[in-house]
């Protein structure tokens, strides 16, 4: 089975509606260890996906997702724009041409946006920051491919793995970004990266829950 | 008492927070329409006569809320471009982008670059899509706070106000027309030979989240707090100006350290709600402590040039001089928010 | 909620309400030896090469925490010296006095007295003191704040933004060698042709009185206040930005009347805690208001140039100008707080 | 029966006392219909007087009072500087080189020193100022004076009065001074220097009764 381009639309204008709703909470774990503006970057940024999106909405897997990054890359700035904006960039080179695409090829298509969010930020896992609700994620999501679950169980796993990771955040102290600079006051907060990363994996899984495959292939 | 300090310092000169960027820079436009231009989307602040040919660039940006920096700085001797973000935001790579190809008279461009992981990935981003576009970039990154400590544990020391006296330093030096090498240089040097810390005596508001980003007592003040109004070293009890310039100015000299006989600029900065008179109560007791440790100041500036919107608080900046940066701080400048010798 | 505002605005950095005046002028005799001296009792603001023979001399002077005025505007093609009061108290005779002395190049002295009793009063027995020991003192007074009406039953418009361009083209023309007369008559001229009005979105505190002068809702502002926090003509709603500038401006367009085709220098000042970024916005708005009247900006100022402590708040004064006082506003200028063609 | 130096001394110091004592309630006089600082003034004033006056305790009552008139306006600033400083050298001068006075030459030069006052500062009568508490216990004092009153009834009679023009001022209009900027909204608010006013008159009316005339003269 696979995902179509109109999943993955519903699944990023999904996580825009989510983005748009928990603004506010993303803004206030980034008050308590940044400079409080998280969800509203990440808020500008969606709302700049939506409009971009639009025109495009039949386009292939890949030109969907890069045109996404691109979108992020111009709008967001911060920390979150470059690394949303590389994460869907290189998510979308992986796909390029598609007109859907298989569980195999999604899950690499996510561990090459996080590789690149690798390469931008230099993180490692337990820096705190987005990294560790992404590498959990698509870790659990390789297991359970090799393990021959479906789809949707593949993306519900990574966004559970997304989610302990994310919580697991809380004790850690920042070694990047800028609750880097709190240093011991950094523990005890839950990354906001890491929060918004899990709620994009949430995102997805719900989508492709949401939207049965056959419905969606004979729109195509 | 916090709920009392959201409402109260709610209140803000602006129409909407989401077009107070937009609003701010079409009023810098039209106040300075002799010295710079005003792009939109993306946007950026460019000096009326870019490109100049054969002079190095000098392209910086960061988020807004920081007025007069970095827009305020682009002018004869200074910057030749700025790039406005959102609100404590960093700008983003087009924005950078375009700013580069705008100043590019053909010599090449530094990016001025303050050290906060934002900023410094979209930099190097627009770094990436300028030198595709075949233009010759440099990048040097600003980190002189010392109330954060620069380690393999952080993001490192973040930037603040030695950034504006690296831009004019350095805009007087590429005005003079040095090569790229030279004026990279030369904005390293400042950088290594600079060092700032701030405190906060109340917290801003981001228009767009409209509350205070930290809740503070009516006896406490932050030390060391960051220009987005990122928490500092330490919470601590409210204390004399004597006091608090002591504190700040004494972290400084003995970070980088300053010795005895060392001549430097000192620089004492208005975080936004502050007003002229407490500054110079405060410059008074910089004064006062540097002449007692033997360190001569021999340039100073006292304002509101590196701010965070209407947080009430101050900074104290030194630079230690040497005779280059001593003439390129007093070569002629003339932009909106700094202007001598023209 | 007022009594928060209270605490939380009491936050400054003073090191007692009794220093804060001379702590502050210290500072600023350090800060910019450069250009200027600071007598102590009586307190005196001096231009460093004052008296300058055959110079008509320019001594202003008021309270204090209204900063950079008047202090930092002593120096070339501006004032000879500034009397500082202390906070929101006119200063006293013997200062004023003093100060004539002092700048007296034997072409006589231009009092700059802003219309307050007691600045007038003061002012007034300072000259008796200065005639009687032989001085030629002549005074002038200003008076644009439009939202006093000015009649037989008021002690008149206070004087309030015009003071600040009034200084600086006065200054051009006695740097020039006007003979005092001349002198006087183009005060009179340039005040005759400002006005000014004001708003606040918060009090001040006076630090000797330690709570704010008045109490004001979070969704109140204050239209007309006077740069000592004197209540204004109205308390209404907060409005945005366009708003209040365009109600500011019409207000003051209409009290002279400023008339379409008239050229004019438009001044956005800041009260002293609303931060640049905001300025801006309020310039903006202004600038579309008038561009609608067919009213021409041809000069511009936008900064926090004559505050209230740590008032959130602006002002907008527009001076109908002509080519003599253009030529005088453009003329070098070398103060603390002005400066440029030197 | 005469009022001596002594007990115009004890008169300043005790009204510097009084001064400081409703510093704060001058103030808020001030801060309603002007710029709340009269009370800072006047206690910076008098704290101003008594320094000066320390040295010089034993001078004649004219010198006394012309010192206390430029230790004023040498030290409060304001409407309040040039107002009081010119009603005691006013007073002053009209008492030069008296150890002690009749109580109608006292009140003649409190006669003069009103008359400072009013070239200084051109206010009227009803202008909502210090005038409204000085020009009604001069009259009163005049009055008694012409009916033969003791010195302590002429002075007691004088701060009456001065209390009653204060009391009088809070319905008025302000005409002068900051308070006239408000227009109707000074109406009913009582005026700040009218209340010094009549405290300086309070004090004096106590210092000449508390101190014996005979006991002063045993000390001069
Ligand atoms: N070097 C990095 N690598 C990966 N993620 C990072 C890095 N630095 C910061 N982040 C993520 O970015 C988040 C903050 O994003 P945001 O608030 O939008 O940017 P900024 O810190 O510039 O305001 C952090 O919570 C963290 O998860
Ligand atoms: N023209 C005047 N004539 C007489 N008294 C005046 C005049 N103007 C002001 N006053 C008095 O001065 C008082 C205010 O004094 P003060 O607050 O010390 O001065 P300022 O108004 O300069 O702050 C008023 O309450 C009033 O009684
Ligand atoms: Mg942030
Ligand atoms: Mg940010
Ligand atoms: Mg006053
Ligand atoms: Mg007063």
């Amino acid at each position: 089975m696979a995902v179509t381009n109109r999943q993955i639309v519903s699944w990023l204008e999904r996580y825009a509606a989510v983005v748009a709703e928990q603004k506010q909470y993303l803004t206030g774990l980034d008050a308590a260890i940044g400079d409080g503006d998280h969800g509203i970057n990440m808020d500008r940024g969606f709302q700049t996906v939506l409009v971009k999106l639009a025109p495009v909405r039949d386009n292939d897997v890949g030109s969907l997702l890069k045109t996404t990054g691109m979108a992020l890359v111009g709008s967001v700035g911060g920390a979150g724009g470059p690394l949303y904006g590389t994460f869907f960039l290189r998510a979308g080179a992986a796909l390029d041409g598609k007109a859907e695409v298989g569980a195999d090829e999604l899950v690499a298509a996510l561990e090459a946006g996080l590789k690149g969010v690798v390469e931008r930020g230099k993180a490692n896992r337990n820096d705190k920051t987005m990294v560790d609700a992404l590498a959990p994620a698509i870790d659990r999501a390789r297991q359970y491919l090799g393990e021959g679950a479906s789809l949707e169980d593949v993306l519900a796993a990574a966004a559970d793995a997304a989610e302990e990771g994310m919580k697991a955040t809380i004790p850690l102290k920042a070694l990047k970004g800028r609750a880097s600079y709190l240093g011991e006051r950094s523990i005890g907060h839950q990354d906001p990266g890491a929060t918004s990363s899990y709620l994009m994996l949430r995102a997805l899984s719900d989508s492709v829950a949401a939207v049965p495959e056959r419905a969606s292939r004979s729109t195509t | 008492m916090a709920q009392a300090a959201v409402t109260t310092r709610l209140k803000k000169l602006i129409n909407t927070p989401e077009t107070e960027v937009r609003d701010a820079l079409e009023g810098m436009a039209a106040a300075h329409a002799d010295l710079i231009r005003v792009e939109f989307d993306p946007n950026v602040i460019i000096r009326k006569d870019a490109p100049r040919k054969g002079k190095v660039g000098l392209v910086s940006g960061g988020g807004s809320g920081h007025e007069p920096m970095h827009g305020g700085y682009v002018g004869l001797g200074m910057l030749d471009a700025a790039c406005p973000g959102a609100v404590f935001t960093s700008p983003t790579p087009d924005q950078m982008a375009r700013a580069t190809k705008a100043v590019d008279g053909g010599a090449g461009v530094l990016h001025i670059v303050k050290n906060y992981t934002g900023d410094i990935m979209n930099f190097e981003m627009a770094a990436e899509l300028a030198r595709g576009e075949g233009a010759k970039v440099n990048a040097v990154v600003t980190n002189d706070d010392v109330a954060v400590q620069d380690s393999l544990y952080t993001a490192g020391r973040r930037g603040v106000g030695v950034t504006v006296l690296l831009e004019k330093i350095v805009g007087g030096c590429a005005e003079a027309g040095a090569d790229l090498e030279t004026v990279t240089n030369l904005a390293k040097k400042v950088n290594a030979n600079g060092r700032s810390m701030g405190m906060a005596l109340t917290s801003c508001i981001v228009p767009a989240a409209g509350k205070p980003t930290f809740d503070i007592a009516d006896d406490e003040m932050e030390l060391g707090i960051g220009i987005h109004g990122e928490p500092g070293r330490e919470r601590t009890k409210l204390k004399s100006a004597d006091e608090i310039a002591e504190v700040l100015t004494s972290t400084v000299v003995n970070d980088l350290p300053f010795k005895r006989g060392d001549e430097v600029l000192a620089f004492v900065n208005g975080m936004g709600g502050t007003p002229l008179i407490e500054l110079y109560v405060v410059y008074n007791a910089v004064n006062k402590y540097l002449s007692g440790q033997g360190i001569k100041i021999s340039r100073s500036l006292v304002g509101s040039y590196i701010t965070s919107l209407e947080m009430a608080g101050c900074s104290v900046t030194l630079l230690k001089l040497d005779s280059e940066t001593t003439k390129f701080w007093d070569a002629p400048v003339h932009t909106p928010a700094l202007r001598w010798g023209v």
